[in-house]
């Protein structure tokens, strides 16, 4: 059984869409959690769903992969710190870097790994209370042309839901003006800073926009029923654009 | 002396207890009365060995055995028709029990207590406690899909109760939400019989198709025993360490922690190793390490099997290699599973092992002795019938009475009392009295601590909180779900423990109701003081009947639970709290009922289901102003059961969009929550009901009478609505409208309460105190 | 401004599930030599002015009842360090 | 057994959320003579036999790479101390 199968869970019955040739990696790691969330936003968006396990180092040929959240080896030492050198990140970071420029989505846990592989600036320490927050947030969309968020509109804001304990998202003052400066700041919290994030920050692209972070979960709002308050599927355009900007011709 | 030559030096072999009928034993330290040591004696036919006894003495514990119990909660398998054994699959007595759902699913749960470890470490304590209770569904082949939280702490101004609230939460979330499991639902009182001892109950549910169900026995001779996971430690064997000899063990640690310290990315791994062993059929039999650990895996695992079982104990890897055979055997190190194998599986189970980094180390085999073999370093240190050790243990009718005082306290009524002297009745009186109810301890909003649990990680949670039950999706093909709810009325139980043990059924049979599924199946944690007072043991004998005869009543079997007793300080106990999980079962979670109107309700008729009576007694209201005295609310079954009906047609027909049952705090509490759940507002009535019911607008507002819901129905669906509720000849009566323009509750010709008001008020009082 | 430093350990005989999550990455990335990790805290507590023995008491108690939990913690050392 | 001790604290200018939280508890708690707390993290690596020069090299060498973070965190301390 691969790690991210799903034995308890039935079959979807996947949308017919021209978009179905997309190949979308989820990577488990030990302790990673939202490996099966991923896979269905994946297929919910249309796409097949292809389970990445941290010790290999085969990428199967995938358009796009995503790096969910959990604690990886329990986040004991800093989230993400352990995972970050794993095999199959060695090759997610070469991928991500190489001309082809690998779409690369990590969120929350996945973030944290991005950060500690250098492949997004910033890290995360503890939220700001302390404590770990569940809640429904609404984020705006500061960048739409990423290749994780080109299904959105400008500024559009967005309900996901946010979870985690370790949020804070720090940089020291040079990146974040750049960060700012060059319009790679992806989302930010709106209303409320709810772990005290430099400049509201909620995620964040590398130059080239293949790779986006956020601590946020936009697996989490797939499915009517499912989602913020049980009604949201705001967090759907995450997938349906990597499958746009794939069909858009990068792959 | 190195520590091989010191550990060879402390053996105690049964060749050597033979010889040395004379020796001294600390069994008295160890726990055991002087007649349970004789008994072991007479078991035997000898003395025990050192490591026998640290068996027998967890084994024979209360926690263990049962002792003071068993009797009693005989009636949870007795008081069951055919009807209700229609979809167990497995009953009580095996690690939890099983329900079938239908289309080949089936779904475990169970609740459990960590009350103790909590009051002295509440990080670590709650957090195991989810450990212990999630390894025992995993352990039935499931795997784990949900966890929930009945908690109780002392009064919320005392400063202890702070430390407690906030490890035992932070546990409970750092636990839970490491585990990828959504924490749906729950409970949270404070009252300050629980100060010296608060409780923990967690509860895990888990679902499996039917071919995967395993069970905790260790059959077919030379099949291969093996623990896997954590290390052995020193935990939780504080009363062990008398077993070592002083004398040449300057080498071990001075003191073993009796705190277990939990490693939640461990149970992870085990969870995730688990159920790609059970995907193989790798394991022939499963059994997880909790409490007794190692002797409790053995003896059981042996007595279930059909043969015997040989274990050489130096095989099992040691976190601290100073641990003695009766250590060893007694330790409660976490995140250990024991499994069964046949030999042609080994190097598969290996394999798995390896993928997922566990450690694990084969101790031995399934014999066909019928004996319990354990040696070190191949002498003989155990060598006993497993049954005598894990089912066998003393069993005591422990004497019970009527307390002297409690008919004193039943005629204590509030109304009658001082306190219940100058109650609210202008319009006025009563919206400060329901903000200041809703911002009370018990009823106010519990944000705070749902917060810091993931309720959506898994994408499968259709409710959580604040609504009535959790529900999670099973099968995302056919929508197939379950829905669980806990609840206990300690105050209730007090006052009447029969009675109250029913109302706490009676109140998670409607919370499953109402989110529209159909009541299955209950776990119970059974939360009492000490069974040598007979005050106690009466109110656990009483709320076991109580319960029984309920269940047999609305045709929900109990299918497992547990029992925590000694919960004082003192001579003091705490109220009698049986804790009652019931699971429900809905064919598509599509149609679960939310507990609040949203916006595009507007219009939509209020109804209230049930009668009003006047029932105060025990009531939060009485608790806001201190007394505690008189009956709790009359029980009513057969009213629970067509309520129930009604609440579940109504789901499945389409006919209500929204639903919540009444409970502490009554119809006042309800609608409040019901309008703050999506902060839409409403406009009431309380005159047809005052008229009906023969209530002034006080009681109609704060009685606790059981039976009763509130629901939403469109404009279309009045008509069918009050049809079937009239059929059923069930008390129905239009309430009011919800007001999607309105920012408030209208309570008519009384009061307009501001939502946002409530809000605040409703909202504040956790992070006041707690930060 | 000068400093006390308090350490805080894991007491030995309790699991550090941190400890035990590095040990195992180590050897992953070619660190061999380390049988055994365990992972404590570091606090500096900053002082303005002269770190006088009442203060530094202080700290030791601070140590104990606050910054550490004694049931499963040990403070290993507490000592002042000037800048 | 030789340990070799890593001391790991977060970079001054990065704030530090625990010790904020502490340095608000200690005068609540009457210890009102530290201004400012930063709470960091203490290793300590279990060395089999005799610390030489490469080992505390990769202890090095860890400490920068895996045990610290050099976005948020300095390591400020690496040494032996035996039992
Ligand atoms: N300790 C807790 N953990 C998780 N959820 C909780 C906890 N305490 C209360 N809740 C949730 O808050 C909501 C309100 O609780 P309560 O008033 O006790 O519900 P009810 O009266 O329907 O039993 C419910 O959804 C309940 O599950
Ligand atoms: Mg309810």
């Amino acid at each position: 059984m691969s790690a991210t199968e799903l034995p308890l869970i039935g079959d979807y019955s996947t949308p017919s869409t021209a978009l179905s040739g997309a190949r979308i990696g989820v990577v488990t790691f030990p302790g990673t959690l939202d490996d099966r969330d991923a896979t269905r936003a994946i297929r919910v968006a249309g796409a097949e769903a292809v389970s990445l396990w941290h010790a290999d180092a085969d990428l199967q040929n995938v358009d796009a992969v995503i790096i969910p959240g959990g604690f990886s080896y329990g986040d004991y030492l800093r989230a993400g710190a352990i995972a970050r050198f794993a095999p199959m990140m060695d090759k997610i970071i070469d991928a991500a870097n190489s001309d082809a420029k690998l779409p690369v989505l990590g969120i929350c846990n996945g973030f944290q790994i991005l950060t500690e592989s250098h492949l997004l600036p910033g890290s995360m320490v503890k939220n700001d209370h302390l404590k770990f927050l569940c809640r429904d947030q609404v984020l705006r969309v500061e960048n739409n042309t990423t290749a994780w968020t080109n299904q959105y509109a400008q500024g559009e804001e967005i309900t996901i839901v946010l979870k985690n304990q370790d949020g804070q998202y720090v940089a020291d003052e040079k990146t974040l003006d750049a960060l700012e400066a060059e319009g790679r700041v992806a989302f930010s919290y709106v209303g409320w800073n709810p772990n005290g994030s430099r400049r509201n920050i909620a995620g964040i692209t590398n130059e080239a926009g293949n790779v986006v972070g956020l601590m946020p979960h936009p697996e989490h709002a797939v499915e009517a029923g499912f989602g913020p308050d049980h009604t949201g599927t705001d967090g759907l355009g995450f997938f349906t654009s990597v499958l746009t900007h794939l069909v858009g011709g990068q792959k | 002396m190195s520590a091989a030559e010191v550990k060879k030096f402390n053996m105690d072999t049964v060749e050597n207890a033979a010889a040395t009928p004379e020796t001294e034993l600390p069994w008295a330290e160890l726990g055991l009365k002087q007649n349970e040591f004789e008994e072991v004696v007479k078991v035997l036919g000898r003395r025990p060995t050192a490591a026998e006894l640290a068996m027998y003495s967890v084994m024979w514990s209360e926690h263990c055995s049962y002792k003071s119990s068993k009797n009693h909660l005989r009636q949870f398998g007795d008081k069951v028709t055919e009807e209700m054994k229609k979809d167990m699959l497995v009953g009580i007595g095996e690690n939890a029990g099983v329900t079938n759902l239908g289309d080949g699913w089936a779904v475990t749960f169970k609740i459990e207590s960590h009350n103790s470890p909590t009051m002295i470490e509440p990080y670590q304590g709650a957090a195991t406690g989810i450990g212990g209770i999630v390894r025992d569904i995993i352990s039935m082949g499931a795997r784990p899909v949900a966890v929930m939280d009945p908690l109780r702490f002392g009064a919320i101004d005392h400063p202890d109760t702070a430390r407690i609230m906030h490890g035992a939460v932070a546990g409970i979330g750092g636990y839970g939400n490491s585990l990828g499991l959504p924490n749906i639902g729950g409970e949270m009182v404070f009252d300050s019989v629980y100060q010296g001892n608060p409780l923990v109950n967690a509860l895990a549910v888990g679902v499996m198709r039917h071919e995967d169900i395993r069970l905790a026995n260790a059959s077919g001779l030379g099949n291969k025993v093996v623990l896997f996971g954590a290390r052995t430690g020193g935990d939780g064997i504080g009363g062990a360490s008398i077993l070592s000899s002083e004398s040449f063990d300057d080498s071990k640690p001075s003191k073993r922690p009796a705190v277990q310290v939990g490693d939640p990315f461990a149970e992870k791994i085990l969870i995730e190793c688990c159920l790609e062993l059970f995907k193989g059929s790798l394991v022939e039999g499963i059994q997880d390490l909790g409490a007794a650990g190692i002797s409790c895996a053995t003896s059981e695992l042996a007595s279930n099997g059909d043969g015997g079982m040989d274990i050489e104990l130096t095989s099992v890897l040691l976190r601290d290699p100073t641990l003695t055979p009766g250590e060893i055997l007694m330790s409660e190190s976490q995140e250990r599973m024991m499994a069964v194998v046949s030999p042609d599986n080994v190097a598969a189970f290996e394999a798995v092992m390896d993928k997922w980094a566990v450690e694990y180390s084969w101790l031995g085999e399934v014999t066909d002795t019928n004996r319990l073999v354990i040696k070190w370093d191949g002498e003989v240190i155990v060598d006993v019938d497993p049954r005598t050790v894990a089912h066998d243990g003393p069993v005591y009718d422990r004497p019970y009475a009527r307390p002297e005082w409690q008919d004193a306290l039943q005629a204590d009524t509030f109304k009658a009392s001082a306190a219940g002297a100058n109650l609210p009745s202008t319009g006025e009186e009563l919206k400060a009295t329901l903000v200041e109810l809703m911002a009370s301890p018990n009823l106010c909003s519990k944000n705070w601590i749902t917060n810091q649990y993931d309720r959506y990680v898994g994408g499968n949670t259709a409710l959580a909180t604040p609504d009535d039950a959790g529900v999670i999706r099973v099968d995302e093909a056919t929508g197939l779900g379950v829905a669980l709810a806990t609840d206990a009325n300690g105050r209730y139980t007090y006052l009447d423990p029969y009675h109250g043990a029913q109302l706490a059924l009676s109140e998670a049979y409607r919370n499953v109701a109402t989110s529209g599924a159909i009541p299955m199946a209950v776990s119970d944690c059974l939360n009492f003081g000490s069974p040598e007072d007979p005050d106690v043991m009466w109110q656990l004998a009483e709320a076991i009947r109580g319960l029984s005869d309920a269940c047999m009543v609305l045709g929900v079997p109990v299918t497992g639970g547990n029992v925590s007793l000694y919960n004082q300080t003192g001579t003091t106990p705490i109220h009698p709290t049986p804790v009652v999980a019931m699971l429900g079962k809905l064919d598509d979670v599509a149609r679960r009922t939310p507990s609040g109107w949203r916006a595009d309700a507007d219009g939509q008729a209020i109804y209230l289901l049930g009668t009003t009576f006047d029932e105060l007694d025990g009531s939060e209201f009485a608790n806001l102003r201190g007394h505690l005295g008189g009956l709790p609310p009359k029980v009513d079954l057969e009213a629970e059961k067509t309520l129930g009906a009604i609440l579940i047609n109504a789901s499945r027909d389409g006919m209500i969009d929204s639903a919540h049952d009444l409970s502490e705090g009554g119809l006042g509490a309800a609608l409040g929550e019901m309008a703050l759940r999506y902060g839409v507002g409403a406009r009431v009535a309380l005159d047809d009901l005052c008229a009906r019911d023969g209530v002034d607008a006080f009681t109609a507002l704060f009685s606790e009478s059981q039976a009763r819901a509130i629901v939403a129905v469109p404009r279309s669906e009045e008509v069918r609505f009050n049809d079937m509720a009239t059929a059923r000849n069930f008390p129905v009566l239009r309430l009011g409208v919800v007001d999607a323009s309105a920012t408030s509750l209208e309570v008519q010709g009384q009061f307009d309460l501001d939502l946002a008001e409530l809000r605040e008020a409703h909202e504040a009082t956790l992070p006041k105190y707690f930060g | 401004m000068p400093r006390i430093v308090v350490d805080v350990m894991p007491k030995p005989e309790i699991l550090d599930p941190q400890g035990k999550a590095i040990v195992g990455a180590l050897p992953r990335l070619g660190f061999t030599a380390f049988s055994l990790v365990r992972q404590g805290k570091r606090f500096e507590l900053t002082v303005e002015g002269e770190v006088t023995e009442e203060i530094l008491a202080q700290a030791r108690t601070a140590a104990e009842t606050l910054l550490s939990n004694p049931v499963i913690e040990d403070v290993v050392n507490v000592e002042v360090v000037a800048d």
